[in-house]
């Protein structure tokens, strides 16, 4: 069953392949058949996979296939080649089923598109990237993978290209993204340089074996990977691309920007634990990223209108959550939150969808309202995503995961007081923006007519994600004891938290999110937009609205000096130089020019000063 | 004793005379006269170079000065005469069409 | 010997001085042919009877004739002379004056340097000359009689007036 | 001293170029026709081609003091009369729309081949006068051949006056160094000069004063301002002749004179010909620049093709003299062949010299305009081309002197020459609205531009029998 | 023989094509393609035939005497890496050839007789080992490439060509000079007059003199490549050119200098290579992020392409200097996939150009709605030039990176840095003249058969050379070693 591990990305690639050239050509129905099929087949094939990595264990807890040498130059021989443990397993189980998922959904809330085949071959394509990631077994291919997902990330929210709105979405997460792979690529030439290897397993080997922990040589490998992840999936300072990436279409933004590929970065270092752990500063580094990055998104949703970018912030703020678990050694915990935010926030943005669609397209939450009678299964389905996303105790998936990572900050000899209290506060905003948003939207009174009402093929699944939602909680104690085969295990020590006390408190928090809430966007919206208002919150709203200003700021500091000199250089300034050479010699022409004048008197005194000159120089030197 | 150092001291003034009369003057006719004094200036210098050395061949040389300024100047005042025909003047400086 | 070197000398500067300023080219082509009597003398001076001979009879004699004609034929008038006057501006004169004093200058550094000793006054007559010439110089007679040649066929074909009179193109010059 | 038969054999192609002209002037006496002075006159330069192999058994010989006859020479007597050969042909078809006799001009360019031949063969100061005055005199004559239009007059009255001053410069320089040294044969020269008691102060002020005669004919800066006027005034046939035969000679004279005097080894004299050589490869080309005449253009590009040729003259290595002779022949291939077009194309009012009237010509007459083009990028130095062997040549005698500064200025400058010969290319090739011409063109100068297209193509590609040749003939100079 | 034929089979077509047309213009078109497809056959089979015997040494020689006197020799040779080149130059001729077939209507004979005689140029470089017989080659190509560019080219023909020549020439005789030099050298050293370049290998100079004459090299190809300062005949060329030629030119005619790197100022000069390295490998960087600098900053689509190649063989000049395996294959990596992406790049633009007769981007916008293929191909190539992993170009610079990075870390950052702005010009590219609303309102056919042939091929090539370019890599393996030997410090 293991050997057909390559089809997994081999079926999506072939199926994007044959939509992006033959789609066109298609009728929808076989659009829709084909690009969903491709998906099912290998969640289906993946889940069997699975089963049978689970029931017969290969040996070393890792099954390797190489299906040719990639390159090959000296020692530099990377291939491609797929790796399965327990980690890629999961990510990849979860990747496919989710996808599965939204495809389904796709084929509804994308039909009548002119770019329906071209939706399907980039969201294929996409899912093909993204398995290659997981599985690559080197980091040369899961480089392959990673600028892939940016691709399709890219091109999935330039979808409706015909706003150029859309178009500069994609352009700058394509950019930022990039910017972070950039530094990423400098830490693979550094890896091979020093390790001479890019198969991740011999690196982490070779790593341990050469250098010691806090060798500079693993902090900057490290930290530059750090770089890629902190791009990929949205953390500080690279977060600014996603809120702008919901321009894509709505299940884009489900599968793309929240439920995979932005958890690639996290993924990342998981793969590459051993460096990390060989260089604590940097795991430091990567918690407290995850910190103020789940804090600073957490204040920005506050502040949205847009029920997408809400979600979008969220998304950044439980990335953060994940880094933040990868930051303190809980890696297992950080795995398990991904899968419960795979789940949930994909429901999240599928119900999102179809609100969206019921009231034309509308975004902005303030002009939507008591939908939670119109709409009632987005409302319960988006209501049990949100409290997954909130973490509503001991029911949802999604407080089972976050309570994990809570638990570990306290308890890990990587752990801070500081990190736990931010965890903490993460979770009571958590709560506050989630319920704002649900409030707003499905609670008080209707602002839009609805127009559209979903039907199967986008509901089922938003079902299917919310049992998961609910019912991946419970999976905790197995999943960990999976995901041990792959990672390590928390390295315990720190502050010791009793487990009760920490779920107590987590569970206060998201009590206290939920009636500040309800206080202030429910039962008395005055409030809410009172303290919106006044001068601080003014102050705070705007700032936090935009951001935290990080998009002005860069603006100034890159975009604008970049596009300035192009704009201004865009003649060439070295052309110049060539251009006053040529200057120069017709300047020459017109005053050697001069000295024909035409004259015979002029032609001989010529001809005798010259042969003055003649003698001088014969004579005197 | 031939003062040779003075003669060929002469031989450089008339010729440098008739540097300047081809410079200053813009009469043909006076242009041409002028490189008789150059050449004749030249012929005179190979006679003296040849007494210096007790030789015939300067005297012989400037035989051959004379047959050559003879023939120049044949074709010179050919020239002369057409110029006049075209132009009615010496002026070379009418000369001037083609330049640049 | 030398007296008369040094006064011929004279003669021949001041005679050729005062044929580049004159302006009417009769009066010029009378100081030429003076200093060409002078330096005829000084041929003698230096040994060479035959050459102070020919520069006589055919530079002074048939060359300058042949200048006169010339003059003649073309019958310059009095406008000529007063247009001709008015060129012969002193300005005129700097340029050229100071480009041969230059090298008139460097000649006479070269001679002063180069120490060029006085000979031994031997004459080299029309006998010596005449064997040089038709012995070695053989070839050179020929080619001078081909010169003439080429002046004659020259002359004649420029001077000629029978050609047609075409018309006289002004091309378009940039 | 007595001129044996040997000797009068060994002369045989000078005699016969000497005997056309008077054959040439009695048969215009007898009868004025232009086909037959014509057909004399090839006639008689294919003899003194000819009567070259005749000659050859017996060289090297010097014939007089005045002459030397070896292999050098004769191929440069080669060169000239066949050069002089396409000057007749071109000038047949040029002249024929003229009016007027023509019968002089075929007496006067065999006097100027005559001049040309005894030039390269002379080994005296009184051969090089003689021979540099028939060429000149006979060259008066022929650049204002037709004396009504007021071009060739100027023309013609510019060149006397400058060739007679220059010749005057000579004059006086020889009389200084025969003062110094009290011979005019050239073997006696470098006889002379190799002891070191002879009067180094006449020697360099006079050489000196030789270059100017030199320079002048070479049209090398700063003797050069005359040739721009002198080839637009002359008639285009006779443009080629100077640009060719004239120079050629001279630079076969000067390689001829200095090499075998040793006069060149003179070290203030290098510094001369230095800065000629780079005053001429500059000033040719950066006059040429936006010229709009292609004939005052031609005149430029030679300035500088001297110059160029003036490196490899400085050279003299083993190179130099093979780099010459090679670089002369592709010259004057191209020259002619560039001339050539513009003749075919000139008719009988004005010669047809501006880029204007060039302009579309590939749409026209695209055979003439490709021949065109081969000759500009021959000029320039580009493969396939004689041109190209040619600049090559003397970029590698520059190189195996180790003259890097004149040769990256020859490299520099070239590049700027490259400028002006494109401007002409882009004229031919660019769109015009002319219909295709249907008026045929004299035939002997297509005859001779379709010889010399196809010389320049097999000198480019398959340069080593003319090598080989120069390399057999050559090694009687040094 | 099999090598001359490489150079004939184009030089006599050519003459045959020119003939033909006078009567079939069609007939001129398919011999041309017919001998393209002859050499890139031939060229093909070569390969084939050796490939499992490696490409340890020159092999299918032929050399025959030409100038004796100097000993100069019609010698030609191929080993691995002219080998590739060579398939390069057939592959691109033949899709030269077929992108003209509508675009090229007048004097066409006279065109095809220019287009195969550049590329019979371009196979002569590659071919050549004699220094001489190689600078003819060298500036053989330049020639027809100039008719190419001044007859049928754009607006400012004229302008492009002229520029285009005088700096390919000026420096292409400062390799004269440098060549002539190495003669002498080699002629003082050993008495033997000898252009060939087995011979001249090895020539005992000194430092100086060998720096001097290595820059004289240096210079001829950083003309070509283009290397930056001296790049400015490149955006006027390629932008002025038609397609044929821009395909050409970034194509073939750049990678000429890059394998006159490769071929020449490495082996030759060793030492002076080695110091003038960092020079070098600074000049690649610069080059890298001023191209692509320049690339955002323009608005006509043929020069932003243009300029993109400044950027992209920045990366090759990094890569040869950098000097090891490594950086040498992804040098010749980039060479070839450079040679496709862009000259594909150059191949759509120029369609687009001939529906809609601008290359100004402010005109266009939302093509994609109206030619969805040729969007769509313009997208696949832009991600090429962007360096996206599966597609060759990736593998070419991210192997001169790898091999840079052991040479300088922070150049080999800087030139990533450069990946990333190849990013800003590649998208914007997609951006302004695809996507966005359509303005304008075109209406413009999409890609014909013949078109999306040529663009097929093209892609093939590229996922191909992404995914597999082990039989690149193979191919060039033995001669990026010996490089690396040469390599002082070995």
């Amino acid at each position: 069953m293991l050997d057909l591990l390559w089809l997994v990305p081999a079926i999506p690639f072939a199926s994007a392949f044959v939509l992006a050239v033959f789609g066109p050509r298609m009728r929808s129905k076989a659009v829709a058949v084909l690009g969903a099929g491709a998906i099912a087949v290998p969640a289906v094939l993946m889940l069997l996979i699975a089963a049978a990595f689970v029931s017969a264990p290969p040996a070393g807890g890792a099954y390797t296939q190489v299906l040719w040498t990639w390159i090959g130059v000296g020692s530099f021989r990377p291939a491609i080649a797929f790796y399965l443990d327990a980690l890629s397993l999961v990510m990849v189980v979860v990747v496919t089923f989710v996808s599965f998922l939204i495809h389904v959904y796709s084929t509804e809330f994308m039909r009548g598109d002119e770019g329906y085949s071209r939706f399907f071959a980039y969201m294929n394509l996409f899912v093909a990237s993204m398995v290659t990631l997981l599985l690559a077994d080197n980091l040369l291919l899961l480089y392959l993978g990673w600028e892939g997902v940016g691709l399709c990330s890219y091109l999935l929210i330039g979808f409706w290209y015909q706003d150029p709105v859309n178009g500069l979405a994609g352009r700058k997460a394509f950019i930022v993204t990039r910017v972070g792979d950039t530094a990423m690529a400098v830490g693979l030439f550094l890896l091979f340089h020093s390790l001479g290897t890019l198969r991740i397993q011999d690196l982490l080997h070779t790593a341990s074996d050469q250098w010691q922990i806090g060798s500079p040589y693993a902090v900057a490998a490290a930290a530059l990977l750090l770089g890629g992840a902190v791009g990929k999936s949205a953390q500080l300072p690279l977060q600014t691309w996603l809120p702008d990436a919901m321009a894509g279409p709505t299940p884009t933004s489900a599968l793309i920007h929240a439920a995979t590929m932005v958890t690639a970065g996290v993924y990342l270092i998981a793969r590459t634990h051993g460096l990390y752990e060989l260089a604590p500063q940097v795991q430091l580094a990567v918690a407290v990223t995850g910190a103020a990055t789940l804090l600073m998104a957490g204040c920005s949703a506050l502040t949205q209108n847009d029920i997408k970018r809400v979600l979008a912030y969220s998304t950044i703020s439980q990335i953060g959550y994940m880094f933040f678990a990868l930051g303190v050694g809980a890696w297992g915990a950080a795995i398990f939150h991904f899968m419960t935010h795979a789940f949930f926030k994909a429901l999240l943005f599928l119900a999102a969808g179809v609100v969206i669609e019921a009231l034309h397209h509308e975004h902005n939450i303030f002009r939507m309202g008591g939908l939670r009678k119109e709409l009632p299964a987005a409302f319960w389905t988006f209501l049990i995503g949100g409290c997954a996303l909130a973490g509503l105790p001991l029911i949802t998936a999604g407080y089972y995961s976050k309570d994990l990572i809570l638990w570990s900050a306290a308890n890990s000899t990587a752990g801070t007081a500081g990190l736990w209290v931010a965890g903490i506060a993460g979770v009571v905003l958590t709560s506050l923006y989630t319920f704002r948003l649900i409030f707003v939207v499905f609670f008080g009174q209707p602002a839009t007519p609805v127009s559209h009402r979903p039907g199967p093929a986008m509901m089922i699944p938003a079902f299917v994600l919310a049992f998961l939602s609910i019912t991946a909680g419970f999976a905790t104690t197995p999943f960990a004891a999976f995901m041990a085969k792959a990672l390590p295990e928390l390295h315990e020590g720190g502050m010791g938290m009793s487990e009760v006390i920490n779920s107590t408190v987590a569970g206060l928090a998201f009590l206290a999110g939920l009636l500040v809430a309800w206080y202030a966007y429910l039962s008395n919206p005055a409030l809410g937009r009172a303290a919106a208002t006044s001068r601080v919150g003014r102050v705070l709203h705007r700032f936090w609205f935009s951001d935290w200003g990080m998009d002005w700021f860069y603006d100034r500091l890159f975009v604008w000096p970049v596009v300035w000199s192009a704009k201004a250089n865009k003649a060439d300034i070295v052309d110049s130089i060539y251009t006053g050479l040529t200057r120069l010699a017709a300047l020459c022409h017109r005053y050697f020019s001069l000295t024909e004048t035409g004259r015979l008197r002029w032609y001989a005194a010529w001809i005798a000063g010259g042969s003055a000159f003649a003698v001088a120089i014969a004579m005197f030197l | 004793m031939l003062p040779i150092r003075e003669s060929f001291i002469l031989a450089g003034i008339l010729f440098t005379l008739g540097v300047i009369g081809v410079l200053a003057r813009r009469n043909l006719v006076f242009i041409l006269m002028s490189i008789e004094v150059m050449l004749n200036a030249a012929g005179l210098a190979f006679v003296v170079a040849g007494a210096q050395w007790r030789q015939p061949d300067g005297q012989v040389v400037f035989l051959f000065i004379l047959a050559m300024a003879a023939a120049e100047l044949s074709v010179g005042l050919a020239l002369v005469l057409e110029l006049y025909r075209q132009y009615k003047t010496l002026d070379t400086d009418v000369l001037s069409r083609m330049r640049g | 010997m030398t007296i008369v070197f040094y006064v011929s000398s004279a003669v021949a500067i001041a005679a050729t001085v005062l044929m580049l300023t004159r302006v009417r080219a009769v009066h010029a082509l009378l100081y030429l042919i003076v200093s060409l009597l002078a330096v005829a003398v000084i041929f003698y001076v230096l040994g060479a009877p035959f050459v102070a001979a020919l520069e006589l009879i055919i530079y002074a004699g048939a060359i300058m004739v042949l200048f006169v004609f010339v003059v003649m034929l073309l019958n310059l008038g009095e406008e000529t002379v007063r247009a001709e006057r008015a060129l012969l501006a002193p300005s005129m004169w700097i340029g050229p004056s100071v480009l041969a004093a230059i090298l008139l200058a460097e000649f006479i550094w070269m001679l002063a340097r180069g120490g060029v000793p006085p000979a031994q006054a031997v004459s080299i007559g029309p006998v010596e000359v005449g064997i040089s010439l038709f012995g070695p110089y053989l070839i050179g007679v020929e080619l001078t009689s081909m010169l003439l040649l080429g002046g004659l066929v020259g002359a004649y074909h420029l001077g000629s007036r029978k050609a047609p009179h075409t018309e006289v193109t002004h091309a378009t010059h940039p | 001293m007595n001129v044996t038969g040997s000797d009068f054999t060994a002369l045989l192609p000078l005699i016969i170029l000497a005997v056309t002209a008077i054959v040439v002037m009695v048969g215009a006496a007898i009868r004025r026709s232009h086909a037959l002075s014509a057909s004399l006159t090839l006639i008689g330069l294919a003899i003194s081609i000819g009567s070259l192999w005749i000659a050859a058994p017996l060289l090297p010989r010097q014939v007089t003091p005045l002459l030397m006859m070896d292999h050098y020479a004769v191929f440069y007597i080669g060169l000239i009369a066949a050069s002089s050969i396409i000057t007749v042909l071109l000038a047949y078809g040029y002249f024929e729309k003229y009016e007027g006799s023509h019968d002089e001009l075929y007496i006067l360019i065999l006097v100027a081949t005559l001049g040309s031949a005894v030039l390269v063969a002379s080994s005296h100061f009184v051969s090089l006068f003689l021979g540099l005055e028939l060429l000149s005199v006979s060259l008066y004559a022929m650049i204002a051949y037709p004396r009504r239009r007021p071009l060739p007059l100027e023309a013609g009255i510019k060149y006397l006056v400058l060739a007679a001053v220059s010749a005057a410069f000579l004059l006086f320089g020889m009389a200084l160094v025969y003062g110094a040294f009290g011979t005019m044969e050239f073997g006696e020269i470098a006889a002379r000069l190799a002891r070191p008691d002879f009067n180094l102060w006449l020697v360099l002020p006079g050489t000196a004063l030789i270059i100017t005669g030199f320079g002048f004919k070479l049209a090398l800066a700063p003797f050069h301002l005359w040739t721009p006027d002198v080839y637009e005034g002359a008639p285009a046939p006779v443009s080629a002749y100077i640009a060719t035969v004239s120079k050629g000679a001279m630079f076969a004279l000067l390689l001829r004179y200095f090499y075998q005097t040793g006069s060149h080894e003179l070290e203030p004299l290098h510094l001369v010909f230095s800065i000629i050589a780079i005053a001429s490869m500059f000033g040719g080309n950066i006059l040429a620049l936006l010229q709009n005449n292609v004939k005052r253009i031609l005149a430029y590009s030679s300035i500088a093709h001297l110059g160029y040729l003036l490196v490899a003259f400085q050279a003299s290595g083993d190179l130099a003299p093979t780099a010459v002779a090679f670089y002369l022949v592709a010259y004057f291939v191209t020259t002619f062949g560039a001339f050539g077009v513009v003749t075919v194309l000139s008719d009988g009012t004005r010669d047809a010299d501006l880029i204007e009237d060039y302009r579309g010509l590939f749409w026209r007459r695209p055979a003439i305009a490709a021949i065109f083009t081969a000759m500009l990028f021959s000029l320039a130095g580009i493969p396939v081309t004689a041109g190209f062997i040619g600049k090559f040549y003397v970029v590698a005698a520059g190189a195996s002197a180790a003259m890097w500064s004149l040769v990256v200025i020859l490299v520099v400058t070239s590049a700027i020459g490259l400028f002006y010969y494109l401007r002409i290319v882009v004229a031919l090739y660019s769109q015009s609205t002319q219909t295709p011409a249907t008026t045929s063109l004299a035939r002997p100068g297509v005859v001779s531009l379709i010889f010399l297209s196809a010389a320049l193509i097999y000198l480019g590609l398959f340069p080593s029998p003319l090598l080989a040749l120069i390399h057999r003939l050559m090694p009687g100079l040094i | 023989m099999m090598l001359a034929c490489l150079i004939l089979i184009p030089l006599a077509a050519g003459v045959l094509a020119w003939a033909a047309a006078r009567w079939s213009v069609t007939a001129a078109r398919w011999i041309a393609l017919l001998a393209m497809l002859a050499d890139f056959t031939l060229a093909l089979s070569l390969w084939i035939s050796h490939y499992h015997a490696g490409f340890a040494t020159w092999y299918a020689e032929t050399d025959w005497a030409w100038i004796p006197q100097l000993g100069i020799r019609f010698h030609l040779a191929v080993d691995g890496l002219s080998l590739l080149l060579l398939m390069l130059t057939f592959f691109l001729g033949t899709i030269s050839v077929l992108v003209s077939w509508r675009e090229i209507t007048e004097a066409a004979g006279f065109f095809h007789l220019n287009l195969l005689w550049i590329l019979a140029g371009i196979a002569g470089v590659f071919l050549a080992v004699n220094l001489f017989l190689f600078y003819f080659a060298w500036e053989l190509m330049l020639v027809p490439m100039y008719f190419l560019i001044a007859v049928w080219g754009h607006e400012n023909r004229t302008y492009a060509a002229v520029k285009f020549f005088i700096f390919t020439q000026l420096s292409g005789l400062l390799m004269l000079v440098a060549i002539l030099a190495l003669f002498f050298l080699h002629h003082h050293a050993t008495g033997v007059y000898s252009f060939e370049y087995q011979d001249l290998l090895g020539t005992a100079m000194s430092p100086g003199t060998e720096m001097w004459i290595m820059l004289g090299f240096f210079v001829a190809f950083a003309v070509k490549l283009p290397v930056v300062v001296l790049h400015t005949w490149l955006p006027d060329a390629h932008t002025e050119a038609p397609t044929a030629g821009s395909v050409i030119l970034a194509g073939l005619l750049l990678k000429t200098g890059a394998y006159g790197m490769l071929r020449f100022v490495l082996p030759l000069f060793p030492h002076a290579a080695s110091v003038f390295a960092p020079i070098a490998m600074a000049l690649g960087v610069a080059g890298i992020l001023y191209g692509a600098l320049l690339a955002f900053g323009q608005t006509d689509l043929k020069r932003l392409v243009a300029y993109t190649s400044v950027s992209h063989l920045g990366f090759v000049l990094l890569g040869i200097f950098a000097w090891n395996s490594l950086a040498l294959q992804g040098a010749v990596m980039t060479m070839i996939c450079h040679g496709i992406s862009t000259g594909a790049l150059f191949v759509l633009v120029g369609a687009l150009h001939e529906r809609i007769h601008t290359r100004e981007m402010d005109h266009m916008g939302g093509i994609w709605s109206t030619a969805p293929r040729l969007s769509g191909a313009a997208l696949f190539f832009a991600l090429a030039s962007l360096g996206l992993p599966g597609l060759g170009d990736f593998v070419g610079e991210f192997l001169v990176l790898l091999g840079a990075y052991q040479k300088s870390i922070v150049l080999t950052s800087l030139a990533a840095i450069g990946i990333l702005f190849a990013t800003f010009y590649a998208l914007r590219l997609v951006q302004r003249a695809f996507q966005g609303p359509n303005t304008r309102d075109w209406h413009i056919p999409d890609l014909v058969p013949r078109e999306g042939l040529v663009i097929g091929l093209m892609i093939a090539a590229l996922l191909w050379l992404g995914l597999y370019p082990r039989p690149i890599l193979d191919t060039f393996q033995q001669a990026a070693a010996r490089l690396e030997q040469l390599a002082p410090g070995k």
